[in-house]
């Protein structure tokens, strides 16, 4: 096995060592009843070249976004990473490493996270971001536990324009949390400010997404400010590749920031993995949960860095932990910096841009009825259509272009609406072969 | 070395990106961005250049033995990551059509089938993202069942082992649960009569990492889960240490309820530095209702996701899981077939090689056969010439290799917990003994050796407690202090490190 | 320009460093009449994802052996390369750096060809091997023009069952070295070796291949003789992948082994970059060409590697030199040895086996008549057809098969001869599908 | 470190092979294998480790600044090597019929089209493998040439520059010239007097490297040309140093007749430890008829390989060059379309920044402007204090640079050969220049310093002498001697080490 280095004279002189004559009296302990007989009932062993076969040949059978012309999105996005991404993520010392609990020989990965907590912090306008959530579902289920220890509260109230998979992981999390999750409901697209108020009475905390789910701008500022008035933490879930145009969360009063990091240096990858990020103000930063890097001296009063602040984790404070995290998505994240580090400021402001514009031509070259009409979008935007999404769809397949994510899976009545994103990825071109297939199959 | 932050200039840049001739969609005044992010400005050589040299300066199992216990450090198969960039794999969207995704259903699917088999038990969700979500996950598992049986109210108390993960009491919190503590008896095992005090009808369930963190199987596994079954309570798997049994012992046969089981450990996906993970869990059949939507059927020749699962708990994670973690594990799977019996045996009998070695040097607290790890005490070095478990971790780097975890398990002072793994060759299990005892001599010879070390790495012993009192957390720019005025020490908390 | 780091006030800084006022100056020694005045005709840069996509697009219009099943050889074959050929070759350290002269920081490359060496010499039963040659079909001259000064006779023998672009090479460096070409026909698909002996009168050098062009096995020890005795150098052009089952040169008295290294390490990579391999007894170590590596020591007695004997080399000896090689093939040779290290004696004898047992599988399923009937093949077999080897591969593409290669390109009289190639990636079941195929288009 | 044959242990195997169930075919007993060759023998996670290891011992452009003189070390762009990886062009076998490699045929000719306008010629030939077969090539087209038209046998003379590569004088040798060399004026130009006595009715041709080895562009060269053509000889341009005039002045308008062009230096392929490279040539409309064959060349939309050329010298190389070359080359043009003049503008100003910033502590030969490259020597410090070029070159490595090419060209004494490339940030030049001036002031105050450099090595200075005497060439095995026992130095030729 290519795996396993120990020839029979090995073995031999290890049983020696060891003192017992077979392999098979190292599991004496056992108990002779769950004892395992047979074989495990598994496929034959594949060599490496039957093995790459066969996973080809299992790729083969999806149709992914290079055999597809698509404008999915709903939360993942095909945006474009460079090859540097992939060049970093491939040096084994990165890659077969572990958390650093021994700093000495493991700052390579300590500073890269610490780069990387500065530059979401950077984006967010936020003083402290973790190391990593797994996703961009489960960080906002963290944010929820941190309003209620922080505020002592147990309400949570959650933007209906958040998306849905979002909240359903809050929900999930909630009687354990001890949450109780209130949701506010929309009005054409988007929260109104003082609907959100009212809901954020007693509330621990108040989430929503900016831009959201439909890809509209929500008037953030404001849905802050009513979260605020109640004493509600505003926790907005933003898109990281909106950052260079939007303002930041931290700059209009929210009290922390999480996402889907995924759009900003890791492959769609059928959902994973990928990164969620998490940040918040100074004054949570005892509560938060996952790794955390800091600053300090060796001996020699030289720079180097550490875990820190882990009073507050699972391998210190064990039940009285802030979290039960400890193998996070580090890797993933060392992918966020690499490409934000690619982008930087400029580059990142050129995606969001960029981004706008094609929406802004896609709306108008699809020419079908706006959902919601007269909202600012990003890079996302939804139509009425004059069938069910989920037939469109199939149709436009035929044509080789998937033209966007069905909003009825999720919202009620919206069968006929169709969620159309584009990225820095989707050319003018590819826009109107899109118009055209959508014409084509009388969308 | 700088941070990249000290060597960006503004108007330099890496990336170059389509600009297609457009008219400019405006931001909302009130939305728009009014100071841009101070995110890196650097050309692309410096980029490459900057994150080759942090490469450089962080110890990975490609750089050497790292026999970080409880962690599974094994070598990580190549092809793995050739397979995980398929076109097919990495660039297709989770909201893609079943009919466009059947090859990622057929994958996972099948890796279900291999965990239940690896298991021995009937439905598997791959959701959970790591081991410590996959024990939330069970746990809700629990709350949802009882609830069902009407026992939801009555049963609110998890119990665990004193040898436990941190990660179990810290889940067991999270998911609204009492928790309540068991002691290891004098073997190792489980304390049966200290159990049998504990376990009522207030008791949702065990926690129970088999073999336990000391690398010890617990003897009395089948007394254990009958205690538990007779008291309607269910059993969790700790899957943390499953590379020592894989083909040997099944947790559905040991009698465990529902099961995680560490895709990054036992099933080689790379440890990333820290992650990611993947902890999908395996269960009985009276808990499959519940387990997370969407689940992955098969019809006929076709797969599909069944989001329609009334009694589900609903989403931990989002869509179906970390993909890319499937692909790894499928493969490294696949490439063992039925023989994977053979990676737990070399695993345990790497591990019983080096228990041998090193016993004559190190304290043993529970003098048994380990199984996949084992954890020694230098609670003698300490006592007899001031040498802790820490400093011997800090001079094995200048040893060159990577320490083992330490200071736990916590019923073992002075812990040095030790897991080589199956993909280590006799040599280096050889070279770390000599390491080892070197170390122990030089203990007693020459301490400051010890004490002073590493002195081989690019920082020498790092100052933790500065750092959270400091609490610097992020590069500030011009106002960054400079932390190195201030006087500092090597002060490093002998907590965990590691696990 | 992601290349390039210079901001505005570096070149100011810089211009007035150098006492410039602008970069046009720096330019002032190149004589008016030839500066070139117009903006390069050129296509318009291409941004990062651009240029991916523009290449997929290029990439996309080929059908390569991924899109097709393939039974293409005749000098390049479809091996597997394993996912650590990729690994190494890609470690930034290998991939941008330049021939070690400077020993001390190059230790890593220097001892990686030293290993290289060792394993060509392993192979080739030879005591020295270069750092590597362009491809499998120069270090045909580049051996020949060893053979010349080292025997003082300006002929060499080129078996015709030497492959065709390998004697094409040899000719075209034939006026320059001042070397007479001779070729020995073959007698049924191998060299006689009577025929061959007097063509060696009075020759430098004899070139056969093993196996040879149509997948035959010469009677090799044989022809070494044969040359041997009219005292020419016998010098084998072999498969590497072939040396695990076939007996090696330097034991059946050749005095040089060279061939293509493609095989063993590289892909197919539509013919480049690859490593040609060159190994000699050590009676011509002083004569040949390229970079060789050497042991020895430091100041401390330590054990270290430096290019060595390099007064052979053109940067030392100019016109003296024995080549005017330079920059060579090094990170393919390094493939080469990854590839070697991975397969190691065992699993390259069983790649031979395994191709040698499909050979003979396919010869039966095929059923076609053989072009050289009753004689020994390795991995490639020539069959006759029923009409033109080109007709029957057009049609056979046509079922997403491409059978072979035709003959007829090179040998006069060959147009019905098809060259069928398999590696240890064809399965039976592929077989099958290609008996099918030729079935199916009346081959 | 072990060589990986040291690591070796019998029935050990990294690979994994598919074993069909079909009988064996045998090997005729005379031409089977005795005795197995004694490859490595290692499972895969050593196999990483070894080579991980290794690269970890070398110095390249993604470690740091690589000013090795003549050999344009620029970044090389991480893209290229993804779309070198495309199934599509890594997987295509070159007698894929052309209907089934339209895309790569395309890339070629594109590739071609671009060089003849950088080149400012006529026709191309992607064939020869690196620069010094290029050279050959080209001369083997003079002789073709003159051939043709009945000078053949009265031209067998080639002039090269002192100042030239070795490869120059090699090419013209294996050709089957004679060679003459011409001297270089106190300006660093060809010595026109020196020239006019050498160009007669014999001269097939000159061969030049414009600008030259010097990093001087040849003022006269427009004379230069005249001599040549109206003796009737040709001119090659030696194209290694094209990364000084892209865009800015054009080889064909300089009067050259052929051209070859290093795709790995002036196009990015990285050099990979020493190759692989790629030497495309271009020619004035004259020599394409005597190109190699298959030619590429369009027709309509389609694209096909012309065998048919009756006057081709044959074939140089296998096939049509290397083509995973041509994608990153091409690839490296395309990222810059246009703006390809700014890649050199930048390399100029980067060298005359160091020149400026050098002059002061190192001896200039030539004493102009210089294009992308620079020659100072350090034989002021030989006569003071006794270090040499070869002692700074050492000296660099402990400040983290890899030295510039030494001891060439030939005409400067102690030669220091600098060439920055486009790529470095000021920054890393004014580091370097600290370096070079700290070198000096230490030869001054402490030689010791330089003479024993470098100290910051895995090894220190290697014995150069001792290993031409003993010639150890591949690893021996049991009889592999031990050559620490012999008494060493470090003796190092004071002769080229670059370019
Ligand atoms: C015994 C044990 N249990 C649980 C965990 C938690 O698993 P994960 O890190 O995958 O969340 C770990 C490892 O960290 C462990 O060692
Ligand atoms: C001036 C000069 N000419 C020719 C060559 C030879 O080119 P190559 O190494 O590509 O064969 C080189 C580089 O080695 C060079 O610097």
């Amino acid at each position: 096995m290519s795996q396993l280095s120990l020839t029979d004279s090995d073995r031999e002189e290890m049983l020696a060592a060891i003192g017992v004559s077979a392999v098979d009296e190292l599991f004496q302990d056992i108990p002779e009843g769950v004892r395992f007989r047979r074989d495990l009932d598994l496929e034959p062993a594949l060599s490496e070249p039957e093995l790459v076969r066969h996973l080809e040949e299992l790729a083969g059978k999806n149709v992914d976004t290079t055999k597809e012309l698509s404008f999915l999105g709903a939360g993942i996005y095909d945006h474009y990473v460079p090859a540097v991404v992939d060049a970093v993520l491939q040096r084994g010392e990165f890659l077969t490493a572990y958390t650093p609990y021994q700093p000495e020989l493991s700052q390579g990965v300590l500073q890269a996270i610490f780069e990387y907590q500065t530059a979401i912090c950077e984006l967010t306008g936020m003083d402290v971001s973790n190391a990593s959530g797994y996703d961009g579902m489960t960080v906002a289920a963290d944010a929820c536990y941190v309003a209620k220890h922080s505020t002592g509260r147990s309400k949570v109230v959650l933007a209906e324009t958040l998306n849905p998979q979002v909240r359903q992981v809050v929900k999930t999390y909630a009687p354990g949390f001890g949450l109780e999750v209130v949701e506010v409901a929309h009005e054409g697209g988007t929260i109104d400010p003082a609907t959100l108020r009212e809901a954020a009475e007693d509330a621990a905390c108040v989430v929503f997404q900016q831009p959201n789910f439909f890809g509209i701008l929500e008037n953030a500022p404001e849905l802050a400010a009513a979260a605020n008035d109640a004493g509600a933490m505003p926790i907005a879930h933003v898109d990281p590749v909106s950052l260079g145009v939007l303002e930041a969360p931290g700059n209009y009063g929210c009290a922390m920031a999480i996402g889907e990091g995924q759009g900003a240096g890791n492959y769609q990858s059928y959902a994973g993995p990928h990164y969620g990020f998490l940040a918040s103000k100074a004054d949570y930063v005892r509560r938060l949960p996952g790794r955390i890097i800091g600053e300090t001296t060796d001996l020699n009063g030289d720079r180097g860095y550490v875990l820190t602040l882990q009073t507050r984790e699972q391998h210190i404070r064990r039940e009285k932990a802030t979290s039960n995290i400890t193998t996070n998505q580090t890797l993933l994240a060392l992918g966020g910096l690499v490409q934000l580090s690619w982008l930087g400021p400029q580059g990142l402001r050129e995606v969001g841009e960029t981004c706008m514009s094609l929406a802004a031509y896609a709306k108008e070259q699809v020419g079908l009825p706006l959902a919601f009409p007269a909202k600012p979008n990003f890079k996302e935007f939804a139509v009425r259509l004059s069938r069910s999404a989920r037939e469109v769809i199939a149709a436009a397949r035929e044509h080789g272009v998937h033209p966007g994510y069905p909003v009825g899976r999720d919202y009620e009545g919206m069968d006929d609406v169709l969620l159309i994103a584009v990225t820095e990825k989707r050319s003018p071109a590819d826009i109107d072969r899109l118009a055209h297939v959508l014409a084509e199959v009388r969308a | 070395m700088d941070l990249i932050y000290e060597k960006s200039k503004p108007g330099r840049r890496a990336s170059t990106l389509p600009r297609y001739d457009l008219p400019a969609a405006e931001v909302p005044e009130d939305l728009r961005r009014a100071e841009p992010p101070r995110l890196p400005e650097l050309a692309e050589p410096e980029l490459v250049r900057h994150f080759t040299e942090l490469s450089t300066r962080n110890f990975g199992i490609d750089t050497g033995f790292y026999p970080l216990g409880s962690c599974t450090m094994k070598h990580n198969p190549r092809v793995n990551e050739r397979l995980v960039m398929l076109p097919g794999f990495k660039d297709l969207h989770p909201h893609q059509e079943e009919s466009g995704a059947q090859g990622a259903l057929e994958l996972m699917w099948r890796l279900q089938e291999i965990l239940k088999e690896v298991a021995g038990l009937h439905a598997c969700s791959l959701q959970p993202a790591a081991g410590s979500q996959g024990e939330l996950t069970g746990l809700m598992l629990m709350r949802a069942y009882f609830e069902d049986i009407g026992e939801g109210d009555q049963r609110d108390t998890i119990i665990t082992a004193d040898t436990a993960h941190g990660t179990n009491p810290a889940s067991v919190t999270m998911a609204g649960y009492n928790l309540q503590k068991v002691a290891t008896d004098a073997r190792g095992n489980l304390d049966l009569d200290d159990l049998r005090s504990k376990v009522n009808e207030r008791t949702a369930g065990l926690m129970l990492t088999n073999p336990s963190t000391l690398g010890l199987f617990d003897e009395h596994i089948e007394e254990v889960a009958t205690i538990f079954h007779d008291a309607g309570s269910l059993l969790y798997y700790d899957g943390a240490n499953l590379n020592a049994v894989c083909g040997i012992s099944r947790p559905g046969d040991m009698g465990f309820d529902i099961v995680h089981i560490n895709l990054h450990k036992t099933f080689a996906q790379p440890h990333g530095g820290g992650g990611p993970g993947g902890g999908p869990i395996v269960v009985r059949d009276i808990l499959e209702p519940f387990l997370p939507v969407p689940a992955i059927v098969q019809d006929g020749d076709r797969f599909r996701l069944d989001h329609d699962r009334p009694k589900s708990i609903g989403k931990v994670r989002g869509f179906t899981g970390p993909f890319g973690v499937f692909v790894r594990s499928y493969a490294y799977i696949r490439a063992y077939g039925p023989a994977l019996r053979e990676m737990s045996e070399v695993a345990v009998l790497n591990a019983n090689y080096l228990l041998a070695k090193l016993r004559v040097a190190y304290d043993l607290p529970y003098d048994r056969l380990c199984m996949h790890e084992f954890v020694l005490s230098a609670r003698s070095l300490k006592r007899e010439h001031g040498v802790t478990a820490l400093d011997v971790a800090k001079r094995l780097m200048d040893y060159g290799y990577h320490p083992p975890t330490i200071y736990f398990p916590l019923v073992v002072p002075e812990a040095l917990m030790i897991e080589p793994t199956e993909t280590e060759p006799k040599e280096r299990l050889d070279g770390f003994v000599e390491a080892m005892l070197a170390i122990a001599r030089e203990a007693a010879e020459e301490p400051r050796l010890v004490l002073d070390a590493p002195r081989s790495q690019p920082v020498s012993r790092l100052d933790e407690v500065k750092a959270a009192k400091r609490a610097v957390l992020k590069y500030g720019f011009e106002d960054h202090p400079d932390l190195s005025g201030e006087v500092g020490e090597a002060r490093q908390l002998e907590a965990q490190k590691g696990a």
